[in-house]
C-alpha cells in the first residue's frame, strides 16, 4: 500500500506521540514529526534520546502510549493484525542490534525478507548477489552470520532491509561499527534506493554521514525535538515513483 | 497458490534438516510418551476384561434333597425366573457333582477315589445376569432360592468373588497410580521437548515476525511439521507397543494360568484414535507454544 | 575463606530467587522421577517378597498306608534329611486331614460331614528348603521319598506352583516393561529440565568465564543448590510415595486376600540410600552440564 | 602478577601470530606487536580486519593457530587453567558485542567483575556509583541491562572493564552506539585509567578518538599490519606503578 500513495503528502506521520516505559521511563514526550515520501531523513540525539524508540514505533514493534502514528494515511493503532504484517513487509529495517540468525549463512539471513514475500528463488538469488557485492560481502556468502566480525554482521542487516527495495526504509545506528570508507558505501546505498523512490530515515551519531549533504536533519533531545521541524530545502527526487521487487 | 506452497515444504525441509537433533528428540520423546501411555491402557483394559470373565464364573448352587425329574426342570426354571432373568440353569446330578469335586482337587483328588460316586448331593446351578454383581443383590437372589421346592441349601462362592475382587482392586491401583504417575511424566516430557524446540526457533520465529512474515507462512510448515510427528511418532509408539505385545504373548502363553487372561491388542479403530490424538497433541502443542510470535 | 563461603551462598540465594520458576520446576521433575521410581521399587519388592512367602507354602505330601508310630518318627525323619536338609517335617494322621480337607472345601466342605474322618489316609508333609525351587529337583527330591517305607504315594502342589509361577511372571514382566517405560521417562524428564536449566544459565556461566571467575566460585553455589534440589525432592517424593502406600494399605487391608501381600514400605537405609543417590544426582547432573562452561 | 610486572619491559609481546578459522578464514597472518606497560594503544582497520581477533588473542578466549603470545612474560599457550582465570581478573574486556546479562540490573552486570574477587559490597558500591556517575548511568542503576538503549548498554559494557582499574584493558569498539560527547567521555575514563598505570588497548573506527592526540596508533590491514610498528613517542605516565583495588 505505500508505493502507490502519492508522492505529495507525508509518508510518515507522527502526530502529539508520547511513549512511557514500564514504570516511568518516558522516552518520547509529545513529539511530532512528518516525513514526506520520497525524503532521507536524519535522526539524530544523544544516547538514550529516543531514536530507536522512535523508529520501532514507526514499524508496529512498540505501540506509543498517546498520540497518532499514520504510515501512508493509516492510523497504526486501529491496523489488524495481517494489515501490520502487510506494512512489516513494505519497511526494511536495519535494527541497531541487527537481530540477525547467528546459526543461518549470510545468504538466507538476507533471503529472510524477500521470501516471506514468495519471491522466486532466481529474483533472491540476483538481488543478494548485488548486494553481497556493494557491502564487500560475497566471500561470506555461504558463512553462518554468527561466525562474521560484527562489523560484518552490520553489513548483513542493512542488506536485509535493503534487500526488498522497500518504499520505506528505517536504519537505526548503520554504521556503528564500520570503517569510514564502509560507511561511505552504505550511505552510497541508501542514496541509490533513495533515488528509486524508498523513503528513508537514518538515526546516527556518525557526523560524517549528515554533515555537508543535503538531507534533512532532526535532533532528539530526551524525548523531544531540539530543533522542532524547520522545514529543510528539501527536494523529491526526479522520479517520484516507487519501485517494488515484486 | 503453488508458489506459497513450495515456499512451505521448502521450509518444513529447512527446519527439519536444520533442527534434526532437537526433532529426532522430539520424535523419540513423543513415541515414548506414546507408548508408555498405550501399554498402561493396554494392561487396564486387558485387566478389565479379565475382570469380566472371572464375573462370569459367578454362579449360585441350589443343593438338593434329591435328583430333579427331567419333567420338573421347566416348572422349576419358571420360577427361578419369575424372580430375576438368568444366564444360564444347569441342573447337576450326583454324578456330575462327584466328578467335579475330583477335577476340582486336582492330584490331590485321587483320595477320593475309593469313596465312589453317590455321596455328594444333585444341585442345580444359576448362573445370574451380568448386572447382578453387587453382593447384597446376590444374597437376596440366593435367599429367594432357598424357598425352591427340595431345596437343602445355596451357595455361592462367596469367598472367592470376594478374593477376586481384592485382587483386582490391587492391580487397579497398581496400574492407576502407575498410569497416574506416567501421564504426569509424559506430560512434562512433552512440553519439555516442545519448550527446547521452541528456544530453538525463537530467534527466527522473531525475525519472521520483524520481516512481517503473514502468520500462515509462520504457522504452515509447523503445522506439516507437527503432522509428520506426529504420524511418525504414534506410528513408531504403537509399533513398539506391538512387538512387547508379541513378546509377552509368546512368552507368557504357556499352559495354567494364562488362559484366563488371553490378551488382546487394540482393535484398529482404537489404534486410529491414538494416532488422531497423537496428531493433534504434536500439532497443537506447537501452535499454542508460538502464538506469542504471531501477536502483532 | 568467610569471605568465599559469604560469596557462595549469596550467590546460591541469588540463583534461587531469579530463577524461581525453573528451579520449582525442576524440583517438580525431580521429586516426580523419585517417585515414579521408587514407586516401581517398592511394587518390585513387594511383589518378590509375595512370591517368597508363597514359596513358603511348598511342601511334599507323603501319603502313607498306615500311620506312623511316634518311636517311628525320628528314624523316617533322619531318612529323608540323608537326601537333602529340609525346613520342618510334619506327621498328619488321619482326623487331620480330614479336617484339613473340610478347611479346603470351605463352605462347599459341608458335603463332606455325612462322611465322617478316617476315609483319608495319613501322610508326611516334608517343607523343602527355600533354595529348592527348581522343578526338577523337586520331582526328584519326591521320587526319593516314594522309596520310605510305606509310602503310598508322594504329591507336592505342582499346578498351584505352576500357576503362581505364571502369575509372577506375567507381574513382573508388567512390573519390569513399566519400570524400564519409567526410568527411561525420569531420565529424559531429569535431562531435559537440567538442559533448561543450563539455557537459562548460560548466559551467565559465560560472562563469569570471561571474567575470569575461578571453577570453584561457579561451581561451589551449584553444588549447593544441586545438595539442596537433591534433598527436597528425594524428601517430596519419597513423602508422596509414604502417603501413596499409606492409603493403598489402609483401603486394601480389608479381609480375604491382602494379607498374603502384607505390603512394607522401605526399610530406613534404601530410604537413605535413594536419598544420597538422587543428591549425586543433582550434584552431579548439573556439574556435568556445565562442564564446558569450566574450560580454559 | 600483572601489576608486579616491571615497567621497563613490554606487557603484551606478541610474536609472529597466525590465526585461522576453520576452515579457512586467515584472520590474522604473521602478526607481530609489542605493547609497553602503560601504553595506550589504538588499534585500527577495516571491518574485518582482524582487530576482534586480536584481542581475544590477548584474553584468551581465542588460541592462536603459530606463534607465541606473552602476557607480563608468561606464554599464554603454556598457562594452567587457574592462571588464565588469574589473567582475565586482571584484564578488563570491553567486547564489541557488550555479552551483557539483558535480565541482571545494571549495577549487578557490572558488579559481577568484582565479585569474582571477592571484593567486599562497601567497596563494590563505591566504585560502581563512582562509574555510573562517569558515563551517566546513574538513573539506570537497578535496571534490567536488556532494558536500556544500545548506547547505555555500550556503556555498561565499558563500566564492567573498567569496574577493578585492571592492569590490562581491552576496548574493543568501545564509542560505536555513543555520541561524539559521550565517546569524549568515555575517552577521558581511559585516559584516566591509563594515568594510573592501566595498560589500554582500543580496537576503533572512530577517527575523533585517535586523531590529535599523542597515542600510539597501529593499523590491520587483511590480518597484517599496514604501518609496521613505526615505533612512536610514546611516554609512558609519570607515575608508573599501578593501581588495583584490592
Ligand atoms: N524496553 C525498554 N524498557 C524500559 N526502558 C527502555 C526500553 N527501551 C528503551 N528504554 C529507555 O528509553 C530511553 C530511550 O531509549 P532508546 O533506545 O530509544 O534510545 P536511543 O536514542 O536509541 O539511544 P542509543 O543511541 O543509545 O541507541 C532510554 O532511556 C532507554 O533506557
Ligand atoms: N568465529 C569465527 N569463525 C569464522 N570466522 C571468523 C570468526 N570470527 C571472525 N571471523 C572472521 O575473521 C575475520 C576477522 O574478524 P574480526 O572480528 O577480528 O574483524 P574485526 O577487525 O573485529 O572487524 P569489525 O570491525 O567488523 O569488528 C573476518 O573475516 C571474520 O569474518
Ligand atoms: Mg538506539
Ligand atoms: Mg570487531
Amino acid at each position: 500500500m505505500l508505493e502507490t500513495y502519492p508522492a505529495d503528502r507525508p509518508l510518515v506521520e507522527i502526530v502529539k506521540v508520547t511513549k512511557v516505559y514500564s514504570p516511568d521511563i518516558v522516552a518520547l514526550q509529545n513529539i511530532s514529526l512528518s516525513v514526506a515520501k520520497g525524503e532521507l531523513l536524519f535522526l539524530t540525539g544523544r544516547s538514550g534520546a529516543g531514536k530507536t524508540t522512535l523508529l520501532k514505533l514507526i514499524c508496529c514493534v512498540e505501540k506509543p502510549n498517546k498520540g497518532v502514528i499514520e504510515i501512508a494515511g493509516k492510523d497504526l493503532n486501529k491496523l489488524s493484525s495481517p494489515n501490520i504484517q502487510a506494512l512489516r513487509r513494505e519497511t526494511g529495517v536495519a535494527y541497531q542490534d541487527f537481530k540477525i540468525l547467528p546459526r543461518q549463512t549470510v545468504y538466507r539471513n538476507i533471503a529472510i525478507a524477500m521470501e516471506v514475500n514468495y519471491t522466486a528463488a532466481k529474483v533472491i538469488k540476483k538481488r543478494i548477489d548485488e548486494l553481497l557485492d556493494v557491502l564487500k560481502l560475497t566471500h561470506k556468502r555461504n558463512i553462518p552470520a554468527g561466525k562474521l566480525s560484527r562489523g560484518e554482521q552490520q553489513r548483513v542487516a542493512i542488506a536485509r532491509a535493503a534487500a526488498t527495495k522497500p518504499p520505506l526504509i528505517l536504519a537505526d545506528e548503520p554504521t556503528g561499527n564500520l570503517d569510514p570508507a564502509m560507511s561511505l558505501q552504505v550511505m552510497g546505498l541508501f542514496e541509490k534506493l533513495n533515488e528509486g523512490g524508498s523513503t528513508i530515515i537514518i538515526a546516527t551519531h556518525d557526523e560524517t554521514l549528515y554533515k555537508n549533504n543535503r538531507y534533512r536533519k532532526v535532533d532528539l533531545h530526551y524525548g523531544q525535538f531540539a530543533t522542532q521541524s524547520t522545514l529543510p530545502g528539501f527536494l523529491p527526487p526526479a522520479n517520484g515513483n516507487q519501485q517494488k521487487l515484486i | 497458490m503453488g508458489h506459497e506452497t513450495y515456499f512451505y515444504f521448502k521450509q518444513t525441509g529447512r527446519n527439519l534438516q536444520q533442527s534434526w537433533g532437537t526433532q529426532l528428540m522430539t520424535l523419540f520423546t513423543v513415541s515414548m510418551s506414546i507408548l508408555i501411555f498405550t501399554f498402561f491402557f493396554l494392561v487396564y483394559t486387558n485387566i478389565i476384561k479379565a475382570g469380566d470373565r472371572f464375573g462370569d464364573e459367578l454362579r449360585l448352587i441350589v443343593y438338593l434333597d434329591d435328583e430333579v425329574v427331567p419333567e420338573m426342570r421347566p416348572q422349576i426354571k419358571k420360577k427361578i425366573t419369575d424372580y430375576s432373568p438368568v444366564e444360564k440353569i444347569v441342573f447337576v446330578s450326583r454324578d456330575e457333582a462327584f466328578h467335579r469335586l475330583n477335577v476340582q482337587l486336582g492330584q490331590e483328588g485321587d483320595v477320593l477315589n475309593d469313596l465312589g460316586a453317590g455321596f455328594l448331593p444333585p444341585s442345580i446351578e444359576v448362573f445370574p445376569k451380568k448386572d447382578l454383581k453387587n453382593l447384597t443383590l446376590i444374597k437376596q437372589f440366593s435367599d429367594y432360592l432357598t424357598t425352591l421346592p427340595g431345596a437343602q441349601k445355596v451357595q455361592f462362592g462367596q469367598g472367592w468373588v470376594e478374593r477376586f475382587g481384592y485382587f483386582t482392586e490391587l492391580l487397579r491401583v497398581i496400574v492407576f497410580l502407575s498410569g497416574g504417575l506416567l501421564v504426569m511424566a509424559t506430560a512434562f516430557m512433552v512440553s519439555y521437548s516442545i519448550r527446547l524446540t521452541v528456544i530453538e526457533k525463537e530467534a527466527e520465529l522473531e525475525v519472521l515476525r520483524l520481516v512481517g512474515a503473514r502468520s500462515s507462512y509462520i504457522q504452515t510448515p509447523l503445522l506439516i511439521e507437527g503432522f509428520l510427528q506426529g504420524l511418525l511418532s504414534s506410528g513408531i509408539g504403537l509399533g513398539m507397543l506391538y512387538l512387547i505385545f508379541l513378546w509377552t504373548k509368546t512368552h507368557l502363553s504357556g499352559p495354567g494360568f494364562l488362559h484366563l487372561l488371553d490378551i488382546t491388542f487394540f482393535p484398529p479403530v482404537t489404534t486410529g484414535i491414538i494416532m488422531g490424538m497423537s496428531i493433534l497433541l504434536c500439532t497443537g502443542g506447537s501452535l499454542v507454544s508460538i502464538r506469542k510470535y504471531l501477536r502483532i
